[in-house]
């Protein structure tokens, strides 16, 4: 896959029309994760919107994203960066050898209390 | 249906009896069996005649459109798929909905005399209708038919069992449910390729011979003067001089019934050469309810046609082909 | 240039083009003052809206002898009566599949929006829609045949 | 029998380079009906129209085509030849041989041929042309101003400075508008009352105006020149020919709980009521949901207490109708609901305000004698932040997708005037763009940031909660990529501007064409940007779309200046190529009216005779000439066939068809 | 009446008794959870990626079996009831995922989202109504409790449209209702940390922490929420600034069961 078609493929994923942002930044002001993102919600906007991608397939952002739709409910623009976040870490992890996470290493941080629901959610978002 | 005729004979009675209304409109016995005309009964005497069978197919609303401008309230039986016609009257203010009344009868599905003596069978005498099946008496015997076979065309898409308009309904058995396959054959036009479409019409139009029998029938044809006969139209034509004309006439009948006509089927039941001209009204309500949302002529008797209204996000011409927004 | 063999005179087709006062025939104008050319097969009927064109209008073209018939009108939403080009759009597009049903070829109908000022659009347009008509060939479906007679 | 004149221009070389003139004059000779056919040099000047004259006369023409540049340049100009030489003047065609022949084509051949081909079109519809004439309608010297706010007063005061009559109705009980609730006005910072009250005054002395307050329009009959409104007047229960304006029952009033709407509900009024100090009229006037008297029968202070005896319990909202010329809308606007925002916590927060509150609170008249305490405990703010673009540019659908273009600057004023009246508050203002094009706009913006040291954030907030009693005004900079949280005493809104929710009745009752925000529409996005399609009807202010007062004003006088140019005709020339129905052939179907934009077709019953005496009587479309504007969308609408285009007539066009197209 | 139900992952394991709890409050209330037949997990998070379709058909499988039996499908976990309720609206709204959902599936009739999604606190509020519930209450809490929403309930509005995303209101009539008296606090509705919990303990710590201390501050005594996953961050990572529980719990105890 060229990198023209690979960004084309991320904007086709994340299902989203990164033209239609304004660069207002009300989804970066009200990202709850926003420390912890290496690159923040709007960047994965712009940057997907100028092919920058590179960058973003190496952020730490894409582990970080609570997918917690704040930035998808506010967007003025009824842009979704969530979804960029998202496109980019499936383009991730669908490569061999980048999952997010490994099976070998979920048993040593388990602990009698983390009910079903993380291990799968977690485990749907970092993995395939 | 003997008890539906009846029944409508009976209320008919009374409401001329009692001076309710001037007239009713209903069928009256033809010269055979299965040729029962439309008819205005202004006296208890002449009801006499009066006859609803298998056969009487007809959509009466049109009459109204001179009946109810005259002295007294004009009684008529509607059909199911009749008062779609109606209604799309009384939107076009081509009635006078006051002086009206309006009796629902029960409709199973009218028979085509055509497919039944089709079937070999002639000189039919009376027809016993039992659900699927249709037992049909002639001089020369009896014979068992299966009624969606020799179902008149309209009826083989029936539109269902609810009267979009009524002051008072006739209706004594469960009614047939819709048939939601009026744009199969469509769809199967429009699957073909350009050349073989304009054989097919080739074929079936330059059967007309211009009777307007199509044109005299059809309750949406119900200008004061059509354009055909109108000097200033640039198209006044009396017979067809060659054939485009014929193609010419389909296609203007087709458009300026569009958004209003309701799929009665009218046209076709009355075309004596049997071009399938319910085909043409069809192919605009499929692209209507395609590129504008369904749209069904008559539900309402108020608002707008879709030729009528617009939205500014609508698709382009150059971009409709195939009858769905892109 | 590769010289044509063949004896018969190559076909230009006559293409009838409905413009609107007030966008369109001035963008025609405009393509006119700025020397923008396009085949001498094109010719305008100036009617005050692009509403204003009735599908008889279109079906007498071709039955007299058109090959193409346009339609040319403001940018929807442009329109100097409001709402006028909203219904041709409507219309247009309603007749337009119609008549492709009925077995006429779709490229021989067209609705373009063009403004006043968009005269380089008008003689693109009229360009790209001599081309599609030429490459289509003659109308044969929709015509009087005994106006072609003698031909 | 026609006799056809024809007239080849040559355009000096502009056509005759390209066109075989000569060739086309003698050719069109033969043509069936031409009598006549020349060619000159310049068909358009003093000698090229003295020929056509001389022709006219001389041949007895009955029609003539020009064949020469567009009939959108000339026309006009060979149809008064036409005239002059007593011929009617739409006996006359162009055939537009330049523009769409000489200029686009190289080849002699090719053009000429070409050029003989729309001569010949154009002969064809000449022949079918039919002597029009404009019609007159005569003109009431009377206009309407719908709402009273800057945009109305400004527009009435230029009118009746004409010497017109104008009668502005407002819905409110008093006039002056959003602008009579705000406190300083950008970019010169003058007082707004100061400037406005004035003016307000001038119209209540105006001998020529008539305000009629605490109306609305209600009927609206006729069209340009000649309208018919029905206007009601509601019962304020206050006579206003007796009240003095003395505010005694405002003080006796036992009902106080009103929410006091002209300060945008921060304090509370008495029922019965004048709305503000300098309202104009000076009257009163009871709200009747909270009036004791109206609810229960039982109370009647005021009345007791009225020394001008001017109350009345038992005033009837009264009709009154008048004839206008001309109207004028400026029906104005109002700030949308917050119900969508809530991330700003408006409904949760008192110190959440938005800034027409904050003009309030900071007006010497308003609920704190302009002093800024905030609402919720009254105490002076020392952190303010404010935030642009609430609800504007938004295509979320939870907002507006327009720019509502005034907050920008009314931002920038708030901010300067706090950190001029208060220098120990700190503001900061979250924006996208500051947008200030205009004169001394951008200038005035820049002071606040250089001169008053307002702390301007790029970013947006994307939540504002209470904790530990501070607003936490959370948000984006993105200047630095950070991600910030503002600790603030105020937070405010710029809310986005919406058009006052009573103009959709406005706009269907003129039937004048209104956008998807609810905006009317003009005629011509730039060149007529105050004429509403619907002729006569004029549009001033934010009803046509968001701008602040300096535009508005120039908006109401460009809006005076055409209805002045209206009214000082007696009569009104109408377009004569309307349409026509045949009402012999008319259904009535009323699709023809359900397409028309202007409301130019109604229906009538008319009688019909029949056959052997009888008669029938039919309802037939009918259209007025002088609304009728004549774009035949109606003509393809009627299946007859009974509606027709003057002067484009289906013949007409259809034999221009078949001349272009026969070979 | 009878309605589908769908228990999800957690509460078939770590929270069986959040699952019993909730049949027995319900069947108190008149009405009866009938679980599906042979349900599969639905992926705990909606999975946003357009090209995803694999992981998108246990939850159709669901709405399938729901639309053939009632029509309506009940959850009681907040992330089924995101996943379940946006794939919903995918098969109703998305002509390409109808499609290739569809196409996998097989199914006697194509599924279109013709079923009705339902969580418990909807209908608590729509099928018993609140008014029955403070009828039916033995217990009443005289608490002061926070509602925590989190994000699943709320977001995407559009597509999920349970209630104000910004401003809700339908937990804290749920409190009303049960005789407690709810405290609205401004970080109701944000994120607690989710799944990042499994790799990296500190973001949810701060998130968890940040919410209790919002609900504390406004005078709650407790906290109260409808996800599990919530209920674990909160519980764990919240340092324990107030008790959480499952929504249902509290149910039960002004129920009396």
């Amino acid at each position: 896959m060229t990198k023209e078609e690979r960004i084309e493929n991320i904007k086709r994923i994340s299902g989203t029309d990164v033209r239609k942002c304004m660069k207002c930044g009300k989804c970066s002001g009200r990202c709850p994760a926003f420390k912890d993102m290496d690159i923040k919600p709007h960047q994965f906007v712009t940057m997907l919107g100028k092919g920058e991608i590179d960058k973003l397939l190496e952020s730490k952002a894409i582990w970080n994203c609570l997918s917690c739709m704040a930035c998808v409910e506010r967007c003025p623009r009824g842009v979704a960066p969530a979804a960029v976040v998202e496109a980019i870490r499936d383009t991730v992890v669908r490569m061999q050898g980048k999952n997010g996470i490994k099976a070998e290493e979920i048993p040593p941080i388990v602990d009698e209390l983390i009910p079903q629901q993380l291990l799968v959610s977690a485990y749907r978002k970092y993995n395939k | 249906m003997k008890d539906v005729e009846l029944k409508m004979l009976e209320r008919a009675k009374q409401l001329l009896e009692s001076g309710e209304v001037a007239r009713v409109i209903g069928w009256k016995k033809g010269e055979f069996y299965f040729d029962p005309a439309p008819a205005s009964f202004e006296t208890v005497e002449e009801l006499g005649d009066f006859v609803y069978n298998g056969f009487c197919g007809a959509n009466l609303s049109k009459y109204l459109i001179q009946a109810s401008k005259k002295e007294g309230k004009t009684a008529i039986f509607l059909k199911p798929c009749d008062s779609y016609s109606f209604n799309q009257l009384v939107k076009e203010h081509r009635i006078v909905r006051e002086n009206i009344h309006v009796i629902a009868i029960e409709c199973q599905g009218k028979l085509d005399i055509e497919k039944i003596k089709a079937q070999g069978i002639s000189a039919v005498t009376e027809v016993e209708e039992e659900g699927e099946s249709v037992t049909v008496s002639s001089l020369y015997g009896e014979t068992k038919l299966n009624k969606a076979e020799i179902l008149l065309g309209k009826c083989a898409s029936c539109k269902g069992k609810t009267h979009q308009v009524k002051d008072e309904e006739i209706i004594l058995h469960e009614m047939p449910a819709p048939i939601n396959n009026r744009f199969d054959e469509v769809a199967k036009l429009e699957a073909m390729t350009e050349d073989e479409r304009f054989a097919f019409w080739r074929e079936q139009l330059q059967k007309c011979i211009r009777c307007n029998a199509c044109r005299n029938v059809c309750p949406a044809c119900s200008c004061v003067k059509c354009v055909f006969d109108n000097p200033a139209s640039g198209i006044e034509a009396k017979a067809n001089d060659d054939k485009f004309e014929e193609q010419l006439f389909h296609i203007i009948r087709a458009f300026h019934v569009a958004g209003r006509c309701t799929d009665c089927g009218e046209c076709s039941r009355v075309c004596p050469q049997n071009i399938p001209l319910h085909l043409l009204n069809r192919k605009f309500i499929k692209d209507i309810d395609g590129l504008y949302g369904e749209f069904q002529a008559g539900e309402t008797d108020n608002g707008k046609t879709p030729l009528t209204s617009y939205t500014e996000s609508d698709v382009e011409p150059n971009n409709a082909l195939g009858g769905e927004a892109k | 240039m590769q010289e044509v063999t063949t004896k018969k005179k190559e076909f230009t087709p006559n293409i009838v083009a409905f413009c609107c006062n007030w966008c369109s025939y001035a963008g025609a104008d405009l393509a006119g003052s700025s020397r923008l050319s396009y085949p001498a097969n094109v010719k305008i009927i100036r009617v005050p809206c692009s509403c204003r064109v009735n599908p008889t209008f279109v079906l007498k073209a071709f039955q007299q002898g058109a090959d193409g018939v346009i339609l040319c009108g403001c940018h929807p939403g442009d329109c100097h009566y409001v709402t006028g080009n909203y219904y041709t759009r409507r219309r247009m597009a309603l007749l337009f599949n119609f008549l492709n049903y009925m077995g006429i070829e779709k490229e021989r109908t067209r609705v373009e929006w063009v403004s006043a000022a968009e005269g380089q659009r008008f003689s693109a347009v009229m360009n790209d829609f001599v081309k599609t008509i030429t490459e289509l060939g003659e109308n044969k479906r929709l015509t009087d045949l005994r106006v072609k007679e003698g031909e | 029998m026609q006799r056809i004149g024809v007239f080849i221009c040559w355009c000096g070389s502009n056509i005759a380079a390209t066109v075989d003139v000569k060739k086309v004059a003698e050719t069109i000779k033969s043509e069936p009906g031409v009598v006549y056919s020349e060619n000159y040099q310049y068909m358009c000047s003093e000698n090229g129209q003295q020929l056509i004259k001389q022709a006219i006369k001389e041949h007895n023409l009955t029609g003539i085509v020009v064949g020469s540049c567009s009939p959108r340049m000339h026309e006009a100009t060979f149809r008064k030849t036409a005239e002059a030489a007593g011929l009617n003047p739409y006996m006359v065609e162009i055939a537009n041989i330049r523009e769409h022949c000489s200029w686009i084509h190289k080849d002699m051949d090719e053009a000429t041929e070409k050029a003989i081909v729309l001569v010949r079109t154009a002969i064809a519809k000449v022949k079918l042309n039919a002597p029009l004439q404009a019609g007159e309608s005569p003109v009431v010297k009377r206009a309407l101003v719908i709402g009273g706010g800057i945009a109305g007063i400004q527009a009435a005061l230029d009118i009746a400075d004409a010497g017109f009559e104008v009668d502005i109705v407002e819905k409110n009980a008093t006039i002056g508008g959003r602008m009579a609730q705000l406190d300083k006005t950008f970019p010169t910072l003058d007082c707004s009352a100061c400037i406005l009250t004035p003016k307000m005054v001038d119209c209540a002395q105006h001998e020529k105006i008539d305000i009629l307050s605490y109306s609305e329009v209600e009927e609206v009959k006729g069209f340009v020149g000649n309208f018919n409104v029905k206007i009601r007047r509601k019962a304020r229960y206050v006579d206003e020919t007796k009240c003095t304006g003395c505010k005694i029952c405002m003080e006796k009033c036992p009902s106080k709980k009103g929410l006091n709407t002209f300060n945008m509900g921060l304090n509370n009024r008495p029922a019965i009521h004048i709305p503000f100090a300098q309202a104009i009229p000076n009257v009163a006037v009871i709200d009747p949901e909270q009036c004791i008297k109206l609810k229960t029968g039982k109370c009647g202070i005021c009345q007791k207490f009225c020394g001008a005896g001017a109350i009345d319990y038992e005033q009837k909202d009264t009709f009154v109708e008048r004839e206008y010329g001309a109207i004028v809308v400026a029906t104005g606007f109002k700030p949308i609901a917050l119900d969508n925002f809530n991330e700003y916590g408006y409904a949760e927060n008192k110190d959440v305000i938005t800034s027409l509150e904050l003009e309030r609170l900071m007006n010497a008249a308003g609920p704190t004698d302009g002093v800024l305490l905030r609402p919720s405990d009254g105490k002076h703010p020392k952190v303010i932040t404010f935030i642009q673009c609430v609800g504007s540019r938004d295509t979320s659908g939870c907002g507006k997708p327009y720019c509502s273009k005034i907050c920008c600057m009314y931002t920038a004023k708030h901010a300067m005037l706090i950190r001029e009246k208060y220098p120990d508050t700190e503001v900061h203002v979250f924006y996208i763009d500051v947008r200030t094009p205009g004169k001394n706009y951008d200038e005035f913006y820049r002071r606040a940031v250089e001169q008053y040291g307002v702390d301007y954030i790029k970013g947006m907030v994307g939540k504002v909660y209470n904790e530990n009693g501070k607003l936490m005004v959370q948000g984006s900079n993105l200047i630095d990529n950070e991600q910030i949280t503002i600790e603030s005493d105020l937070v405010v809104l710029a809310t986005a501007i919406e058009p006052e929710p009573s103009i959709r009745k406005v706009a269907t009752l003129l039937t004048a064409s209104i956008d998807t925000n609810n905006f009317l529409t003009e005629s011509h996005a730039k060149l007529r940007p105050v004429e509403s399609p619907t002729a006569g009807v004029y549009l001033a202010g934010v009803c046509q779309g968001p701008k602040d007062i300096p535009e508005t004003v120039s908006q109401a006088s460009a809006c005076a200046a055409k209805v002045i140019g209206l009214l000082a005709k007696d009569k009104l020339k109408t377009n004569p190529c309307v349409a026509v129905p045949d009402e012999m052939m008319c259904n009535g179907c009323s699709q023809c009216a359900n397409v028309c934009a202007y409301g130019a077709i109604t229906y009538v019953d008319k009688e019909f005779r029949l056959g052997g005496g009888k008669t029938e009587i039919r309802r037939v479309a009918s259209v007025n000439p002088a609304v009728c504007q004549g774009c035949g969308a109606c003509t393809v609408t009627c299946p007859s066939g009974t509606m027709d285009l003057k002067g484009f007539s289906s013949k007409q066009i259809m034999s221009e068809v078949e001349a272009i197209c026969k070979k | 009446m009878k309605i589908s139900y769908y228990p999800g992952c957690t509460l078939k394991t770590k929270a069986k008794d959040l699952d019993k709890i909730a049949r027995l409050c319900a069947s108190v209330l008149g009405v009866e959870m009938e679980e599906i037949e042979n349900w599969q997990c639905c992926g705990a998070v909606y999975p946003m990626g357009t090209d995803e379709i694999a992981t998108k058909l246990s939850a159709v499988r669901a709405l399938d079996h729901a639309k053939k039996n009632g029509g309506k499908l009940l959850t009681l976990c907040s992330a089924c009831h995101n996943v379940i309720k946006r794939t919903n609206e995918d098969m109703k709204t998305n002509k390409d995922i109808r499609f290739r959902a569809n196409n996998y599936l097989q199914l006697d009739e194509p599924y279109g989202g013709e079923t009705e999604v339902l969580h418990y606190l909807e209908m608590l509020k729509t099928v018993v109504g609140f008014d029955n519930i403070k009828k039916a209450v033995k217990n009443p809490l005289n608490r002061k409790i926070g509602a925590y929403y989190g994000c699943l309930l709320l977001r995407p509005s559009g597509v999920m449209a349970f209630d104000n995303p910004e401003n809700p209101t339908i937990i804290e009539d749920f409190i009303r209702a049960i005789g407690g008296t709810p405290v609205i606090y401004p970080f109701r509705n944000e994120c607690c940390g989710a799944y990042v919990a499994l790799k990296n303990k500190d973001l949810p710590k701060q998130k968890s922490c940040k919410v209790l201390a919002s609900a504390k501050e406004k005078g709650a005594e407790e906290v109260i929420t409808a996800c599990p996953l919530c209920l674990y961050n909160l519980q764990v990572n919240g340092d324990g600034i107030l008790p959480v529980r499952y929504f249902t719990e509290l149910l039960a105890e002004a129920l009396g069961v």
